[in-house]
């Protein structure tokens, strides 16, 4: 198997996205969707993580045996998951002390490890980079969209606390849409990251039906 | 007598009252009657008649063929007027072989089969014998052969003939009429029965809305210390073998066994009735009694009308069939079949032929199931309708199966009771039908299978054999030659004589 | 994919190679961030701290400047034996201390508090540092969502009055939020008990090292 | 004369149909509800009217959406039933909107998501009402002792349409807190359950509804009396309410007499919050509980003993809805366990074996 760079692009964003379409990752997707800053951060050191995984792999896979490729993919998510929860906390604390107790469950989530089984271990390192980029960047994506949804009708706000994360100039990207008061609290409680999840995965259906494709559902797996 | 409640069932509404109180009238021999081979479960009869031939009442017409098979009469003299494929009364419509009996309106009597006066002291297997030869089916609308049912008494220590005359189908009357107007005669069949499946004891069990007939039933089985006639709770389907069972005795049979097993053999009113008539006046079974009802019949009746008349000329009888007529039913309306022509006969199973108006059958289109439960409360088989409809909605057969689909006696109680009027039974029937052709068709390929590799094994004996005859033809022409060569020794002293 | 069939020492130098490498690694982003780590502590603590200490009128470190006293009993659950009490200082003089107390009450559980107070006992300021109340009720004592706590800047255990140390819902001077009223009371509560055990305390916890 | 063949039997139905099975729930609930509304006065009504309106408006748009018919949707009179339980189980004063949004959720998600009448896992009133509990716990705990109509306290149609549709309308100075509200309020200052028992309505004024709640929670003889009329018509079995009270009261009963300072009596338990309501109308949703009797039992326990535990361990002083959504959840493993036993056949499904000598 191997596909051009376009495919994989559009593959890792949209068309096999991890969470709106192989349904991969959702304790990550579940937990860290408050806020659209907050999916937007555990997105990026997810895609970060992967990018970094899928790299290596890829370097190592001629020299990786068959029998123990998922103890050394495992332990090379777990490195890298390592590198990302030391650096952040040394570096963007603010945003470390959002996400801190979630960066290591990225070890945990699916998607990495199925993106290197998947691909990692059968492709080149420059393709494999890029998949690990691109399908760490379309998590991100949907994260994002989900955080945000979730964060405009359960307290009123977009990408509140931006600035934490992408620094000063972030600031403009902070609005209040509605007062707090009105928001449907119960969308930035547990139950709400289900409910828009699960409408996302039906509007990126849709989207897909109404543009006359094929639907792609691999399975549903997740951690 | 004590009695034991069964599981489920519902209390339909009955409607007898439109032919209970409405004496037996005989229907004149029609013109041409119309008697199809197979009246019965199991082999259709082969002829012993051809087209042209006059036959007299009474006389075989087809003869039984095989273990499970019943033979047919004519029902009045006349003329066989063609041996042909004709609609069969069944929703299926498909052709069946019917003999065409042309009345010669004489209704000349053939010679009668010799009474059996004193049935008691005759062998068990005389009367099954008899029972035979008169074509007598369960005449409750299960058509199967009287007289294999009464050879269970051979392989089975039976305690109890319970002769049913519950009849909890709406609208049947015909039982009730029989118990009411031929009492004696019910009795004395049902203890010849008795008598030739060994079992000492005859329960009549009735519904508790025919006091008539429960009290008349009585007054003739006073005289008789080995019969009891019990009324029964008014609860559909109190009338199934096994539930009637159940409610008169405790037993509950086991799934995929006989009442037998259990001590019981069940048999109808009816065919207590026809089978007095074969043993003690040597009458083969010629006619039987049938309800015709339903809203759409202008003068509701029960009728003893000759096998082979046509449902045309029964409702015509009745004063015809008015527009309203929704649906026309061979059976009681919960259990019957709906006929899919008025020109099919009246057969030995044929209880009842009901005309049914829209207010009566109260059908609509159903809509989504509300999982109110019902049919779970009301399953007199203690299954759960809702998920095998479910499962079979979604062609999941053998999950459906797995939870007892194949146990469903087809009651209809589920479907009734539905809010949702979704018809419950009829995906169990289809059920049933895929199911069993399924298993047929795995035993087939596993039977395919086995003489596939019989026929392999058979092929490589034969190869194996070719291979040895010529191993050993080798051998033999080898030693053919080591003796010609010896033989070329003047001096050999033995030789190879082979 | 076909792969031959190696020896098991095989998997296991190659396994144990990589887990040597990635050890390394680890070991060498350790060491890189782990002064960087300590200093986000650090200044985490000193945030928090300086909610309720202004940094103005300090010149020291208080994380470094600490007493411990035993914790009082009020406000149990899991509380931890000793109380750390943190000392802001201007030129060697303590200027205010800062300590956490455990609120009880609330409604769905222990509230944490964090209060900084001047020698004199008046409130330098009062922060509650997690708590367990209903969303969008009870979660208004946080200073992010709502001005209230910061009402309590500047009053001490007399101003107001013992009596009017209360929810206005049961005589005292404060608001409760609309709807909920265990919360504030629990909070109102919290910090009243807080200044007393400052008040039986007050000479142990100035006292020089 | 048109005879069709299409199907099996059986050819005759009896009278009951879908909308009348839920006509009948309404019937059973009509006499708690005039009552309530009376007791609750014009805000009541108002909210009743904007919560049934919502309800049909998602039942209709949604019925379009996916392609069905609306006349036969709103004609089958579940979406009114729907409307109604979400109505008597929010408080009577509440704002407008959060009858809106409760609606929509209620319909819309928990129904319609799942694919419509028949098909919902959770009971969607109770959805609704746990959405807006939890995302407006303000308006959901503000309720008012109640001002029957035709009484001096009973607001005008000015302040009542104020206080329904008004914005910014504030219950602070009127609102208190529900018996169970009360009860919780008191433990959590310390004062145990033993005294605070003694401020709470009496058993009497309970039974009449005259104490703060939600339109549901009060007038329990009368709920009481639908109930009995539901069984009565066989609509409902005794399985699930009995079960559910009966543990209610077992739970509150031992618990109360081992430690009365921490918890409230089983009678209080029965009385108060959505006990009876919850018992006959919500938990008996034919949709959303079991079919089988014995798993009905089974769901009625369990919604009985986490509704006790709800009330008494977590953040929310009324359990029943929580309860319910639970076990809805646990309803088609309740289902596949506690199937009734196959004629003819033991529990596991073998065939009963025959009786040896006999």
């Amino acid at each position: 198997m191997s596909a051009s760079y376009g495919r994989i692009v559009k593959d890792g964003l949209w068309e096999n996205n991890g969470v709106l379409c192989m349904l991969l990752g959702m304790c990550p997707t579940m937990a860290m969707t408050g806020t659209g800053t907050n999916g937007l951060g555990m997105g990026l050191a997810t895609a970060v993580v992967m990018a970094a995984s899928n790299l290596m792999v890829a370097m190592f896979r001629n020299y990786v045996t068959h029998e123990v490729r998922i103890p050394v993919y495992i332990l090379i998510v777990a490195a890298n998951v390592t590198f990302v929860d030391l650096a952040m906390n040394a570096w963007m604390h603010e945003l470390y002390k959002v996400l801190g107790l979630f960066i290591p469950l990225i070890v945990s989530n699916c998607l990495p490890l199925a993106r290197l089984e998947a691909f990692a271990a059968k492709e080149p390192v420059l393709p494999s980079l890029v998949d690990g980029t691109f399908m760490g960047l379309g998590f991100t994506f949907a994260l994002t969209v989900i955080g945000l949804v979730r964060e405009a009708i359960g307290q009123g706000t977009l990408f509140a606390d931006a600035a934490l994360l992408l620094g000063p100039w972030a600031k403009v990207m902070e609005m209040r849409i509605m007062p707090g008061d009105w928001g449907i609290l119960v969308l930035i409680l547990p139950p709400g990251g289900f409910l828009i999840a699960g409408l996302l995965v039906v509007a990126k259906r849709m989207i897909d039906l109404a543009s006359g494709k094929e639907i792609k559902m691999a399975g549903a797996h997740s951690v | 007598m004590k009695l034991f409640p069964i599981l489920g069932g519902i209390h339909p509404e009955y409607r007898k009252e439109l032919t209970s109180e409405k004496a037996i009238v005989a229907l004149p021999v029609p013109k041409t009657l119309y008697l199809p081979l197979q009246q019965h479960m199991g082999a259709p009869a082969s002829t012993t008649v051809n087209a042209g031939d006059l036959v007299k009442k009474g006389q075989l017409l087809a003869k039984a063929q095989g273990a499970i098979s019943a033979a047919v009469h004519a029902p009045t003299s006349g003329r066989i007027a063609a041996i042909t494929e004709m609609t069969a009364p069944h929703p299926s419509g498909l052709p069946t072989l019917t003999i065409m009996l042309d009345s010669d309106g004489k209704d000349e009597w053939a010679e009668p089969m010799p009474a059996i006066n004193d049935p008691f002291a005759a062998a068990p297997a005389e009367i099954k014998a008899r029972v035979a030869e008169a074509g007598i089916v369960g005449m409750g609308g299960a058509t199967f052969p009287s007289a294999v049912k009464l050879g269970l008494g051979g392989q089975h220590k039976l305690e109890i003939l319970l002769l049913n005359g519950a009849e909890c189908e709406p609208y049947l009357t015909c039982d009730d009429r029989v118990m009411r107007e031929h009492a004696a005669e019910v009795v004395d069949g049902a203890r010849i029965m008795a008598h030739a499946l060994g079992a000492p004891k005859v329960i009549i069990a009735v519904e508790d809305n025919k006091p008539q007939a429960i009290e008349t039933l009585r007054a003739v089985a006073a005289s008789q210390p080995n019969v009891d006639v019990v009324g029964v709770p008014v609860q559909y389907p109190m009338g199934a073998e096994r539930h009637l069972t159940q409610a008169v005795t405790g037993r509950e049979t086991p799934a995929r066994k006989l009442t037998a097993d259990v001590g019981v053999v069940v048999h109808n009113v009816a065919t207590a009735r026809a089978v007095h008539q074969a043993v003690r006046l040597g009458r083969p079974l010629l006619s039987r009694v049938v309800t015709v009802s339903g809203g759409a019949v202008a003068e509701p009746k029960n009728i003893e009308v000759p096998l082979g008349t046509r449902v045309s000329e029964l409702l015509d009888f009745c004063g015809g069939v008015s527009k309203e007529a929704k649906r026309i039913i061979s059976g009681g309306p919960m259990m019957g079949q709906p006929l899919p022509s008025l020109d099919v006969a009246v057969v030995k199973g044929t209880s009842g032929i009901l005309a049914l108006t829209q207010r009566e059958t109260n059908e609509h289109a159903s809509s989504p199931c509300i999982r109110c439960g019902s049919c779970v409360t009301y399953c007199p088989c203690g299954l759960v309708p809702v998920e095998m409809a479910a499962y079979i909605r979604n062609d999941k057969l053998d999950l459906a199966a797995k939870i007892g689909v194949q146990d469903c006696v087809s009651c209809g109680s589920c479907s009734y009771i539905c809010p949702s009027h979704i018809p419950l039974v009829h995906y169990f029937n289809y059920a049933k039908g895929k199911i069993a052709a399924l298993d047929r068709e795995r035993r087939k390929n596993e039977q395919t299978k086995a003489l596939v590799e019989a026929h392999n094994a058979r092929l490589e004996r034969q190869a194996q054999a070719k291979r040895e005859a010529a191993a050993k033809a080798k051998a033999a022409k080898e030693a053919a030659e080591a003796a010609a060569a010896a033989q070329a020794q003047p001096n050999s002293a033995g030789g190879a004589n082979a | 994919m076909s792969h031959a069939i190696r020896p098991t020492w095989v998997h296991a130098t190659i396994l144990g190679t990589f887990c040597a490498g990635f050890g390394i690694a680890l070991a060498l982003t350790d060491d890189i961030t782990k002064a960087p780590i300590k200093e986000r502590a650090l200044e985490d603590k000193m945030n928090s701290l300086g909610q309720v200490i202004p940094r103005s009128i300090h010149d020291n470190n208080p994380v470094t400047d600490t007493v411990k006293l035993p914790n009082p009993k009020v406000g149990g659950h899991g509380a931890p034996a000793e109380t750390e009490i943190y000392r802001a200082t201007k030129d060697g003089k303590i200027v205010a201390v800062a300590y956490e107390y455990m609120a009880s009450g609330g409604y769905g559980g222990p509230i944490r508090l964090m209060l900084g107070i001047a020698p004199d006992g008046k409130l330098l300021g009062v922060r509650v540092i997690s708590h367990k109340e209903t969303p969008g009720l009870g979660d208004k004592i946080e200073a992010a969502k709502n001005e209230w706590i910061t009402r309590f800047t500047g009053l001490s255990l007399g101003n107001p009055p013992a009596e009017k140390w209360k929810v206005k819902k049961d005589g005292g001077q404060f608001d409760q939020f609309s709807g909920a009223t265990i919360t504030p009371r629990a909070v109102v509560g919290g910090i009243r008990q807080g200044l007393e055990f400052f008040a039986t305390n007050s000479s142990r916890m100035m006292e020089k090292k | 004369m048109s005879i069709v063949i299409d199907k099996s039997g059986p050819f005759t139905h009896g009278p009951n149909n879908v909308s009348r099975t839920m006509f009948t729930v309404l019937a059973a609930l009509a006499p708690a509800t005039l009552y309530n509304l009376w007791l609750f006065g014009l805000p009541a009504i108002f909210l009743f009217i904007v919560t049934m309106a919502a309800c049909a408006v998602c039942e209709a748009a949604c019925v379009r959406i996916g392609g069905g018919n609306p006349d036969r949707a709103l004609g089958d009179g579940s979406v009114a039933i729907t409307g109604w339980l979400l109505a008597l189980s929010l408080p009577p004063w509440a704002p407008w909107w959060v009858a809106v949004v409760a609606s929509v959720f209620a319909v819309c998600l928990a129904k319609h998501a799942f694919g419509g009448l028949g098909q919902n896992v959770f009971n969607p009133a109770m959805v609704g009402r746990v959405v807006v509990l939890v995302s407006f716990p303000l308006q959901m705990t503000s309720f008012v002792t109640p001002k029957p109509l035709f009484t001096p306290g009973s607001p005008s149609l000015a302040e009542a349409f104020n206080i329904t549709f008004g914005r910014g309308f504030s219950l602070d100075g009127i609102s208190t807190a529900s018996p169970l509200g009360f009860i919780k309020t008191e433990l959590s200052k310390g004062n145990p359950v033993s005294q605070s028992i003694a401020s709470v309505p009496s058993i009497g004024d309970m039974m009449i509804g005259f104490h703060p709640g939600s339109m549901g929670e009060t007038a329990v003889p009368l709920i009481l009396l639908g109930g009995l009329f539901l069984m009565w018509r066989k609509i409902i079995s005794w399985h699930i309410p009995v079960s559910m009270l009966a543990t209610l009261f077992l739970m509150g009963t031992l618990f109360n007499a081992l430690d009365p300072a921490r918890h409230a009596g089983g009678m209080f338990h029965l009385l108060s919050g959505a006990s009876f309501l919850g018992a006959f109308f919500i938990a008996t949703d034919y949709v959303t509980s079991p079919v089988s009797k014995s798993a009905q039992l089974a769901f009625g326990i369990g919604i009985g003993l986490l509704t006790w535990i709800i009330r008494t361990y977590a953040g929310y002083p009324e359990g029943v809805a929580f309860a319910v959504l639970l076990m809805n959840a646990l309803t088609p493993i309740l289902d596949q366990h506690f199937r009734p036993r196959v004629f003819g056949r033991t529990r596991k499904g073998e065939p009963l074996p025959v009786r040896g000598d006999k």
